[in-house]
């Protein structure tokens, strides 16, 4: 097992981007939705700002283990799924440590994270957590189900499970993006994609309203300073996925910005202009609508 | 009503079945092939001129050894039934009149004729028609009337069950006498055939023809007995 | 040898010589017939010795010394010898059972019973119709006279009702012999001839003569009569009735019905509608006697139907029907002379029987024997008789008769439950010594029984195999303390394994781990038990002994015998649950009904070629191939609780002792999984009217994995929805069977390693919890991580293992199944088990939140950590599924060899770091060390900020400033899944359980309505009698009177 | 020959159709043994002496004997015949 | 004269059947069984008839050489002895259950012996 250090190196500086772009990219976002309500909204660098706050707290309590060890599967989860995909198509440098079978572990390496903050919630005792548990598990599962239908899609499509391969079969103009091959699958992929970015209307899980914030309630000071890091990284990670399968990848960290801001634009867009579900209700929205096209993106491949 | 109509229905459709049966039924010409056998050998093979009773005794002997033991299980039956229920004790034979003279005198006259009948009967069974159970019947209606004359009299059991298990046990004896001596269980060849129409002929079938006789009349006597005493107790 | 004449002559002769025994004197009248009885046995027994030795003809007796149609002869062949035997012998231990009724009656009773008992050895040694007639009238009035023995005031009535219905019959009989006589000139059996089937002349007097004989032996509508003896009778008369003179009124059917084979489809109906008959109404029975009235009502119905088949049956016949005959007869006579030590009649009052484990022992014999369970001679006898049939196209005769058997099966482990689990009545005085011993002596002789059947059988004798003797040792070993025996089992398993290791091919071996070293690990649990756990471990190494020869089974034979030995053994291991009575009844109903559909389907399979090699399952005939699939399907699919045979396993698996459970779960359902491997392996692609029948397979697999683990999420019984997931996870197995590709293969394989392991270590988790916090609802714990850290850490890898979360087995699993889906042709089912996998995770989450994360309750806060033996197990699954996770290679690199044999493209290379497939790269080590990595770096990075951080104590949490005080309140765990239920409730409907549920009551309304028919009036049974003799003659000649 | 089987036949079923249908219970035994009676002399006219004189002996005459010994038993308890 | 005989013999056991089957006193079933059983030996005895021919008795009137030319049938009268003597030990005990039953339950009628059912 020969380690080969430069690779890490690359791979801890495309952390390092990614992180920073995080910050200000959910900054300008927030800044924007202020605007449009007649906002003046948050400062660019806010996140920093509360970063560096939660890191200097000095309460610091700890309910047992595995509360103690929730917001580390939880950035593990984030940073992982970043690391296993490759970012920048192309270079050998920014493709992290993506290998052949990567597709399948990028899909199930989210529920670490979950499992992980879950855990650490549930442990935490406070009730509001664990109801904000079960209403996250039971909506994440459906939302999941359209996603993994078009990737099982594109897979049979592209015949791999390797994303380097699919990102290379999409090169070559716009036309030949998965949006254009095979839309359907991109459609399908993209109610998941809303179900799961955390925002309304599927955002009960965590919303500021009857219960404070869902399962981190009980989480404060250095604990927030990971969740908050997390709560950046791996919206970015995702849409990084998703810019890998359907919309062509990116071959230079300037395309990969724009591209990542596009695509989460659309969950803000879809958020800004829906009230939020119950989750029984985002269930059988994902029942009724996500599933079908998953199912007639896997029958018309 | 309905189960009146019902069995009306079952028991006319049994009546075509045996209709059907009555119909059918062509009387042979000739005796079959085994009424042929017991016609021509029963003289030289059994000696007795009844061939009825040649049947009853040795051909079918098996048939008659069961039977004689339905009457014995009968007798011990109804005994066990009786002996179950305890019935209202009003002293022995109350309730009935005390027989009068000439009742007694003549029955004191013709029990000993009947039973000389009875005896006769079922000694020479094998010549004239007639046999045991016939000849025990009579011996049976004698104790009958003996019991029915003096409802009080009673027959000791003792007699009775020596009589009945002593013919049973003798009975079977022949029957395995026959087996060593003879051709089978209950042959009758265990004695000589003596010559054909005496009284001392057809081996072995005189003698278990005067045990049945016995026997069946000691069973129906302890029948009778049983119900005699039904009440005493 | 002696001549069998002698049995009648001595009888006889002690019943007269009884006369003059004086009444006062009963010990010498007792004597006497205790000697002759004796006898009686003796010559018989010569006799059949003789035979089995082989060294004696079939011997013709003439009376009188004239040969037969002028006489009557009597013959002693091997079936009348048996028979003989074992109505002598019933006679004997009948005469000791009744020895103080016998006293209380005198010597008449005496004689009465010697007669009986001679004339019905008359009755089966006689060949002369009209000697019949006389020793049938004996047996009636003996009958009569027997009766009177019980001291049920009712037993009079019974008896003057046997008296009229007897009446009726000798009517028909006399006249029918008269007829046939005239017809045939003879009365003599053999020279009766063939007479054809007609209704008019010789017919119809044959005709009246079979339906004497046919009423004698209790058909189904018109036996009101015989069921009322059963009732009221003493039990050791109804032992008798039932077995000796069930027996001998048979034997006598048989001899006539051989004389013209025209009128054997006569027998086969009558018999078969009295089996199903009977047992239908006999589901409706409390009262314990009239039960077994109507079993053996049945049983004598089904012994009937063998009779009407004896010209298919050939050489084989007495085989068969002597099987069943001497299986009904022992267990009858045996459960009747039980019901004598019982002192009070309902079937419930039977538990006083758990006084005395050789009783229960007993009790179960008797049951296992009249269903016909190895390794009894029922066993062999309907295993022959299926196949026989089956080879002469009569499969819905075989249809109806397992559906009987299935029926008794049904009430008979009922009553055995009732007997085992509900409380005695108190003050019971205890049982007779002599009664116990008489039952004693008929449990050997059920066992000898089933030695000598198999012996006799074709097939291997189940009796002979080391691993059902190793099992049966166990019953001599019980007095011993429960851990020597713990030891010397777990030394069997392996050391088994170890002795068969080099026999077994890669997919046997993989098997043959999980059974015998798993199992061998389940039993380390064990050791938590002191005392001497009775009735523990032979039912354990039963099912151990089954599972063991099941993998290894060559021929159908071995296979279908180690499937109910490992069924039989299962079900009194679940029986031992405090609550899991009903939930065993079902498991067994079911099972059974999926080995007579297994039995079925081989007998099918075969057409009559025995002994039938597994392998030659690929080339059954085209024309039944398919529906020996689906029957052979679905009897497995009772084993692996696909949807729609479920609904046994929640209540089985919950119930069960806590080292029990995970017995059932982790191994027994891998037996319906062998078994359906072995099945696609041979039938892969069968066709059923242009459909391919896996593809029913991969539905049911994808709608049990999605349903069951559905069902789960909403249990708030831990150990109930541990078992519903193991209803998804084997759909999950039998999906990735059913694709048939190689991958598909692989995955099962995978499956079955991986759920043994963590079901096997959860549902030891959930019961260390039980034995601790006993309760196993989980809203009523809470928050045990800091009492229980081992069981948490299993629990924690259960789930990640289980949920395929990436760094352990469960996500290689994942991999290979997306690898396999990626060349499927079927692509809808998969939807389900997409939507299955994170269901899995959810229904996890809720075990261990619900049981170790949230708050702990006031009155578990002194719990200590889990039994120290039930932790151990635990462990080394913990260690196994971090080995297997990091090195799967070990174990599937050579079964992937294996499996290619049978489909050799979509394999997988295994490389030292890694495993390549067709369409992707998997490397376990690698991916691993990068989470690792990570995850200590981010664990140091929150180390360095927060190192000094407060242990807070339970409440201070911020709770909208207010300070909770009751951990109930603030223990979110009740109805976990709010949300899924509202929104897919509707899917997790109970409609299976419904539809089993309908299925039972409409047979008991039946049972209810149906036993109405018999109003308990003499004159209506008689009715009955005409009734049925007038219905069959107006069948038989066509309606044309 | 012929006529006097006849005659007897119906002799017989006449007694029968007496015992059966009344209301006595006396009357009905009386009635069976007549029947057995008339039955002895149908045997008598089928050429079987020997069953004939069972016939008589045990079916018209103890037959009929032991109805009545418990029929008046039963008399004297109580009960109506 | 067979036939005759054989006609008023199953006509006496349809009697007796019926009778037995629908009079509901114990001792008058008991009497319509026994007329039964009478009418079977009847027929019994009928069957064996062959017309125009003697009694099986070997005596002086039936020389044996012609005697398989002359005599009936001996068998079914064989028979019939044995059916009569049977039919007696049944009614007999018969009888006694009645006799017993009735000092049981004071009745005697066969409806009201009806505990043991379903």
């Amino acid at each position: 097992m020969s380690i080969d250090w430069p690779r890490i190196g690359y791979a801890a500086l495309t952390l390092f981007i990614v992180i920073n772009y995080g910050m200000i990219m959910t900054a300008l976002v927030r800044k924007i939705g202020a605007r449009v309500s007649g906002r003046y909204g948050i400062r660019i660098y806010q996140n920093y700002i509360d970063l560096v706050k939660n890191i200097a707290l000095r309460s610091k309590i700890t309910h047992g283990v595995m509360y103690y060890l929730g917001p580390v599967f939880r950035l593990t989860g984030g940073v992982g799924l970043l690391l296993f995909v490759p970012t920048i198509y192309g270079s050998a440098m920014w493709s992290n440590f993506s290998f052949a079978g990567d597709l399948v572990l990028a899909l199930y390496f989210v529920f670490f994270g979950t499992l992980g903050m879950a855990l650490g919630a549930a442990e935490s005792g406070h009730p509001y957590s664990a109801i904000g548990i079960t209403r996250g598990l039971s909506q994440v599962t459906v939302a999941e189900l359209p996603l993994a239908l078009a990737v099982f899609a594109i897979s049979l499509q592209y015949q791999t499970l390797n994303i380097t391969d699919i990102v290379a079969a999409q090169q070559g103009g716009i036309f030949n993006w998965t949006l254009f091959t095979n839309p359907v699958a991109t459609l399908a992929a993209l109610f998941a994609f809303v179900g799961t970015m955390m925002r309304s209307p599927f955002d009960v899980v965590i919303a500021p309203q009857e219960i404070p914030i869902g399962p981190p309630t009980e989480y404060h000071s250095s604990y927030l300073a990971l969740m908050q890091t997390n709560r950046v990284l791996f919206p970015i990670a995702k849409t990084v996925i998703y810019m890998n399968l359907f919309f062509g990848g990116a071959t230079n960290w300037f395309e990969f910005a724009i591209k990542v801001f596009a695509i989460y634009m659309i969950s803000v867009l879809v958020g800004v202009v829906h009230p939020r579900f119950r989750v029984e209700q985002s269930i059988t929205f994902f029942l009724k609508w996500g599933l079908p096209v998953g199912v007639l993106a896997i029958l018309l491949v | 009503m309905v189960r009146a109509f019902v069995t009306l229905v079952f028991v006319a459709i049994l009546g075509l079945a045996f209709g059907r049966l009555a119909l059918d039924y062509v009387p042979d010409a000739a005796l079959n092939q085994t009424a042929v056998h017991y016609a021509e050998l029963t003289p030289p093979e059994t000696g007795a001129q009844n061939v009825v009773a040649a049947i009853i005794v040795t051909y079918r002997g098996l048939d008659t050894l069961g039977e004689v033991t339905v009457l014995f299980l009968t007798a011990a039956i109804v005994a066990l039934v009786l002996a179950q229920t305890s019935g209202p004790t009003k002293g022995r034979g109350s309730g009935l009149l005390p027989s009068g003279e000439l009742l007694q005198t003549g029955t004191r006259m013709l029990t000993p004729l009947i039973l000389l009948f009875g005896i006769y009967v079922f000694v020479n069974g094998h010549l004239t028609p007639g046999g045991g159970f016939q000849g025990g019947a009579i011996l049976a209606s004698a104790a009958l009337l003996l019991l029915l004359a003096d409802p009080v009299r009673r027959f000791s059991h003792r007699l009775l069950s020596w009589v009945e298990s002593g013919s049973g046990v003798f009975y079977v004896l022949i029957g395995v006498f026959g087996l060593f001596l003879a051709g089978g269980f209950l042959d009758n060849r265990i004695l000589p055939l003596g010559d054909f129409g005496s009284i001392f002929s057809a081996g072995a079938i005189p003698l278990i023809y005067a045990l049945i006789g016995l026997k069946v009349g000691a069973e129906f006597s302890s029948i009778l007995e049983s119900l005699e005493e039904a009440e005493d107790h | 040898m002696v001549s069998p004449i002698l049995i009648i002559a001595i009888g006889l002769g002690a019943a007269f010589l009884l006369g003059f025994v004086n009444e006062d004197r009963k010990g010498i009248a007792f004597a006497l017939t205790l000697a002759a009885l004796a006898a009686m046995s003796l010559i018989a027994l010569g006799w059949t010795l003789a035979f089995a030795a082989g060294n004696a003809q079939t011997a013709d007796i003439l009376t009188a010394g004239f040969p037969p149609p002028f006489a009557i002869n009597l013959r002693m062949g091997p079936a009348e010898a048996a028979l003989s035997l074992l109505v002598a012998a019933t006679g004997f231990l009948s005469a000791i059972y009744m020895r103080d009724a016998l006293y209380r009656h005198g010597r008449r009773a005496m004689a009465v019973l010697l007669v009986a008992i001679m004339a019905l050895t008359g009755i089966v040694m006689t060949r002369d119709i009209f000697n019949l007639f006389v020793f049938f009238e004996l047996i009636v009035i003996a009958t009569g006279g027997l009766v009177l023995l019980s001291e049920d005031r009712r037993a009079l009535a019974a008896g003057f009702k046997y008296l009229v219905v007897a009446q009726v019959i000798s009517i028909m009989l006399l006249i029918g012999i008269a007829f046939v006589y005239h017809a045939m000139g003879s009365l003599n059996i053999d020279d009766i001839g063939p007479v054809a089937l007609g209704f008019s002349g010789a017919g119809l007097a044959l005709f009246l003569v079979l339906v004497a004989l046919f009423l004698e032996l209790k058909p189904f509508p018109a036996n009101g009569w015989a069921l009322d003896i059963y009732e009221s009778a003493h039990p050791g008369f109804s032992a008798i009735f039932s077995a000796a003179s069930g027996s001998a009124a048979l034997f006598a059917a048989d001899k006539v019905l051989a004389t013209s084979p025209a009128w054997l489809p006569l027998a086969t109906a009558i018999g078969i509608i009295t089996f199903i008959g009977a047992n239908i109404l006999a589901l409706r029975q409390n009262n314990d006697r009239r039960l077994l009235g109507y079993s053996s009502v049945a049983q004598i119905g089904l012994l009937l139907t063998i009779v009407g088949q004896r010209d298919l049956l050939g050489d084989s016949y007495l085989f068969i029907a002597g099987g069943v005959l001497v299986a009904h007869a022992i267990a009858k006579a045996g459960l009747f002379w039980m019901s004598g030590l019982v002192g009070h009649r309902d079937l419930k009052d039977w538990a006083v029987l758990r006084a005395n484990p050789v009783l229960i022992f007993a009790f179960a014999t008797f049951v296992a024997m009249l269903v016909g369970l190895p390794p009894f001679p029922g066993f062999y006898a309907k295993w022959d008789l299926a196949h026989i049939l089956m080879a002469g196209d009569r499969a819905w005769l075989v249809a109806l008769i397992l559906i009987g058997a299935l029926i008794e099966a049904g009430y008979l482990f009922r009553w055995f439950g009732f007997a085992t689990k509900r409380e005695a009545p108190e003050g019971f005085p205890g049982f007779s010594v002599n009664k116990m011993g008489i039952v004693f002596v008929t449990l050997l002789a059920g066992w000898t029984s089933g030695w000598i059947w198999g012996d006799l059988s074709a097939n291997p004798n189940v009796l002979s195999m080391v691993p059902v003797l190793f099992a049966l040792a166990f019953l001599v070993l019980e007095p011993l303390p429960a851990r020597i025996k713990n030891l010397i089992a777990i030394a069997g398993l392996v050391g088994w394994f170890v002795f068969r290791y080099p026999a077994y091919d890669p997919l046997q071996l993989v098997f043959a781990i999980i059974i015998l070293v798993g199992g061998a690990v389940i039993f380390l649990a064990s050791f938590n038990w002191q005392g001497r756990r009775l009735g523990f471990y032979p039912p354990a190494m039963l099912m151990y002994a089954g599972l063991a020869m099941l993998i290894e089974a060559e021929t159908s034979f071995t296979f279908f015998a180690s499937w109910e030995i490992l069924t039989l053994g299962s079900y009194f291991l679940i029986l031992r649950g405090k609550m899991s009575e009903p939930h065993a009844l079902s498991y067994i109903a079911f099972s059974l009904g999926g080995a007579f559909a297994i039995l079925a389907g081989f007998a099918l399979a075969a057409n009559g070629t025995q002994p039938f090699e597994m392998a030659a399952l690929a080339d059954v005939a085209q024309t039944a191939a398919p529906y020996v699939f689906i029957l052979l399907a679905v009897g497995f699919m009772t084993k692996t609780a696909s949807i729609g045979l479920h609904i046994w396993l929640p209540g089985a698996h919950a119930e069960a002792e806590t080292d029990v459970s995970p017995m059932v779960s982790g191994i027994l359902l891998k037996a319906g999984l062998f078994g359906l491997w072995v099945l696609l392996m041979h039938m892969g692609q069968t066709q059923f009217y242009g459909i391919n029948l896996t593809y029913f397979l991969v539905w049911i697999g994808a709608i049990s994995a999605f349903l069951g683990g559905l069902m789960a999420i909403f249990q708030e019984d831990a150990k109930r929805l541990l078992a519903y997931s193991s209803i998804s996870q084997m759909g999950y197995a039998l999906f990735s069977l059913a694709l048939m590709n190689h991958l598909g293969w692989l995955l099962a394989l995978m499956f079955v390693i991986n759920h043994y392991v963590y079901k096997s270590m959860l549902f030891l988790a959930v019961g260390g919890v039980y034995a601790r916090t006993h309760t196993k609802l989980m809203y009523k714990m809470g928050g045990l991580i800091t009492l229980m850290p081992f069981s948490f850490v299993s629990v924690l890898i259960g789930i990640i293992a289980m949920s395929g979360v990436p760094p352990l087995s469960g996500f290689g699993g994942r991999w290979v199944f997306y690898n396999a889906i990626m060349t499927a042709d079927m692509r809808l089912p998969i939807i389900l088990i997409f939507l299955s996998g994170p269901i899995g995770f959810l229904y996890l989450f809720r075990l261990i939140h619900s049981i170790f994360l949230g708050q702990l309750k006031d009155e578990h806060r002194k719990l200590k950590e889990a039994p120290f033996w039930l932790l151990v197990p635990q462990m080394i699954f913990v260690l196994f599924l971090l080995a297997f996770a990091v090195v799967p290679g070990l174990i599937l690199r050579r079964v992937d060899a294996y499996i290619s044999t049978f489909f050799p493209e979509g394999g997988l290379e295994w490389t030292s770091g890694g495993i390549i497939s067709e369409f992707g790269y998997w490397n376990p080590v690698a991916i691993m060390l990068v989470i690792g990595v990570i995850f200590v770096s981010v664990f140091l990075l929150l180390l360095w900020m927060n190192h000094d951080a407060q242990k807070v104590k339970q409440f201070n949490i911020g709770f909208a400033g207010e300070r909770p005080y009751r951990p109930e309140t603030t223990h979110f765990a009740w109805n976990f899944f709010a949300p899924y239920r509202k929104a897919m409730g509707f899917l997790v409907l109970p409609v299976v359980t419904t539809f089993w549920n309908a299925v039972t009551d409409v047979l008991h309304e039946t049972a209810d309505f149906a036993r109405k028919f018999y109003t308990g009036n003499g004159q209506t049974y008689a009715l009955q009698a005409l009734g049925f003799v007038v219905v069959l003659f107006l069948i038989g000649s066509g309606g044309t009177p | 020959m012929i006529y006097v089987a006849g005659l007897m036949g119906l002799a017989m079923l006449g007694a029968a159709i007496v015992a059966l249908a009344t209301k006595s219970t006396a009357v009905a035994v009386i009635a069976a043994g007549l029947v057995s009676l008339f039955a002895s002399v149908v045997f008598v006219l089928l050429a079987a002496p020997d069953v004939a004189m069972t016939e008589a002996a045990i079916g018209s005459g103890l037959t009929t004997f032991l109805f009545f010994f418990v029929l008046s038993r039963i008399r004297r308890e109580g009960g109506n015949g | 004269m067979a036939e005759i005989a054989m006609m008023s013999g199953f006509a006496l056991i349809l009697l007796g059947i019926f009778g037995a089957l629908t009079n509901r006193n114990l001792l008058r079933m008991i009497v319509a069984f026994s007329i039964a059983s009478t009418g079977v030996n009847v027929v019994l005895v009928s069957i064996g008839y062959l017309p125009g021919r003697t009694a099986p008795i070997l005596d002086a009137a039936v020389p044996l050489e012609s005697a398989a030319a002359q005599i009936v049938d001996p068998v079914p009268q064989a028979l019939v002895l044995t059916a009569i003597v049977i039919g007696l030990g049944v009614t007999a005990l018969m009888l006694a259950y009645a006799y017993s039953l009735f000092r049981h339950r004071k009745s005697l009628d066969i409806s009201d012996f009806t505990e043991l059912k379903w």
